[in-house]
């Protein structure tokens, strides 16, 4: 699912573009100004429109958890990263994709074959002791095969058409099914009777979790895990005003 | 008048230099006034050319004029180099590509194998060209009625498509990241891993005699004398 | 012993025909010991090739190398007098274009790092559209649980961008400098290391010599078994 928010390749692309409207070097970038600024736009997006892709708001639960990270001091017993180390990650990253960026455009700046550069226009056939008479590149094989094997299913195959949860729904099912509750219940429990079909459960847990994701940036539910993979725990914030 | 000598030489370097790209990138020869756009101011292009056709005649590689049109010519006493046309190398036929790639997966296979998977028989000369090219080779014999010759590629076929391994080629997820197969499949489908062994538990050695003619291209096993 | 001299200025001068004829000859760059054959007993193509190209630098051709192989080209400073109208080939998408830049200077590289660096999913005709046109391959399989394949650019790349080598891209040194093409922070960050998998966005090192007995390999022992 790839929804395109104002033409953004992607959460690091907007965040690269939010840099340089601060227009310094990023090396010199405050990665907390970035942060919010992400997230406010992220908010601003999701009013004009229903749905935003799932990719932005990972991207902004994660700023959201490192401006948090970034604003408390790290207690001596804290083994996660620290808010520097998560805000060097961040600003690493967006460097390495300008860089990425600026050699591509300096690539295609070269004088390039058939462009500036020319071959012979006439070549002439000559005889080159080669090993082979053939010529077949790996892609034509791997092309060929995957070809081949794709025709012999098409005939007796009818697509699957796949159930997808959009994050609106998932968001709307989740408010609906945790109401009033204030007691922890796992959110499998919650989303039991839409995870029957095997097609859909990826899709129901992924867009369910994104959304919670949504809804505990807006305070209006708690998360909780106690363990890795362990069960995912949510019930409604106290704090809700609803 | 020493630099403006000089300067002349200068002009009609550059000029020089301008047709020599010019020639050598056109698919056709070229008649002066097609070049002279591209010369300076008051170039003689007649009088270029001839110089131009001067300074190559030694070379492997000629100036020559055809009409009233010019060309780069591989020297005459070069021409041994020219390809005579059986020789040129050819892209591998659709086919020959299919019955290779299935080989190279599926192996060891069986000619009715490779037939089941392309969903076409396969013409007999299409895996003979495939051996005669030194990628595939007879690998043994199944262990199944009829003994069919059992078929996988060669180190040369690694060699030619830049494998270090057989186990080098993508499966069936890596097939779907690089876009060569579209993500609607049925789970049903599977891609084999290449047995990369020297024979499989259900293959026997070839027969003293299959490796001499083309005998076990045949399409009826009922011939094999067992 | 001057006799001797002219002799083998003789030899060479003949020698530099035959490639000269042979490199003019053919659109596709040519390995060395495509050429050898064709040339005297003991000639050294190299050396003989080296000459050819110092020759021809100031022409309106030139003799370039392009990874292993050479060929004759036009002058760079000669594009605008030959740019041609029509281009067949569409010009790269954007996300085509960072792609293949990321697979230039990150090479050997996977799809998932690729997709790390531009921190959004791989649209997946975009690779198949670059190993179509030629300068993307499928080089290996990273030693890494899992073995996922390997990414790598083509001499029809450095051909194409007028690169002798990869050691020309340009930027090269100062990206590496800079430590931005690694997989981990750069150690310039002054940042206190490690934070052991933390963060799943910091991925092994490219030379898969540094993982050979890894941490990553030892993390997962079950991933071992493959």
């Amino acid at each position: 699912m790839y929804v395109d928010v104002d033409g953004y390749e992607g959460p690091l692309d907007l965040l690269l573009d939010l840099a340089r409207r601060q227009k310094v070097d990023l090396a010199a970038i405050s990665i907390l100004a970035l942060a919010e600024q992400y997230l406010a736009f992220i908010e601003t997006v999701r009013e004009q429109r229903i749905e935003v892709a799932a990719d932005y708001l990972v991207m902004a639960a994660w700023l959201a958890y490192l401006k948090s990270r970034l604003m408390v001091p790290q207690a001596p017993n804290d083994d996660e990263p620290s808010g520097e180390m998560l805000a060097a990650m961040l600003q690493f990253r967006l460097k390495r994709l300008e860089a990425m960026r600026r050699a591509a455009s300096q690539l295609m700046n070269r004088p390039r074959l058939d462009f500036q550069v020319y071959a012979r226009g006439a070549p002439e056939p000559i005889e080159i002791a080669r090993n082979n008479i053939w010529e077949a590149s790996l892609f034509d094989l791997l092309k060929a095969y995957a070809t081949n094997r794709e025709r012999g299913i098409s005939t007796d195959y009818s697509p699957l058409l796949r159930t997808v949860w959009s994050l609106q729904d998932a968001r709307d099912i989740l408010q609906r099914l945790i109401g009033d509750s204030f007691d922890w219940v796992p959110m499998d429990s919650y989303l039991a009777q839409y995870l029957t079909t095997p097609g859909e459960r990826a899709t129901v847990r992924a867009s369910s979790f994104a959304s919670s994701l949504e809804l505990v940036r807006q305070g209006k539910i708690d998360l909780r895990q106690t363990e890795v993979f362990g069960p995912l725990f949510m019930r409604r914030s106290k704090s809700d005003p609803r | 008048m020493n630099d403006n000598d000089a300067e002349h030489a200068e002009v009609a370097e550059r000029n020089l230099r301008i047709l020599e790209a010019l020639l050598f990138a056109s698919a056709e020869p070229l008649a002066p006034s097609d070049m002279a756009a591209y010369l300076g101011q008051g170039a003689n292009a007649e009088a270029l050319l001839a110089e131009l056709a001067r300074r190559y005649a030694p070379r492997g590689v000629n100036l020559v004029r055809r009409g009233d049109k010019w060309a780069f010519r591989t020297a005459d006493d070069l021409g041994f180099l020219l390809r005579r046309e059986q020789h040129a190398t050819r892209p591998l036929s659709r086919p020959a590509l299919e019955t290779l790639s299935i080989i190279a997966y599926h192996q060891p296979t069986t000619r009715a194998e490779i037939e089941e998977v392309r969903g076409v028989s396969t013409d007999r000369n299409t895996l003979a060209l495939l051996m005669e090219a030194g990628w595939v080779r007879m690998r043994g014999r199944r262990r199944t009625p009829g003994r069919p010759v059992t078929y996988g590629t060669t180190d040369a076929f690694l060699d030619h498509f830049g494998l270090e391994s057989l186990g080098d080629l993508p499966g069936l997820e890596e097939l779907k990241g690089a876009g060569l197969l579209s993500g609607r499949l049925p789970s049903t489908l599977q891609i084999p891993l290449p047995f990369d062994g020297a024979l499989r538990e259900d293959e026997d050695p070839l027969d003293p005699d299959d490796l001499d003619g083309g005998r076990d291209l045949e399409d009826d096993p009922g011939n094999r004398a067992d």
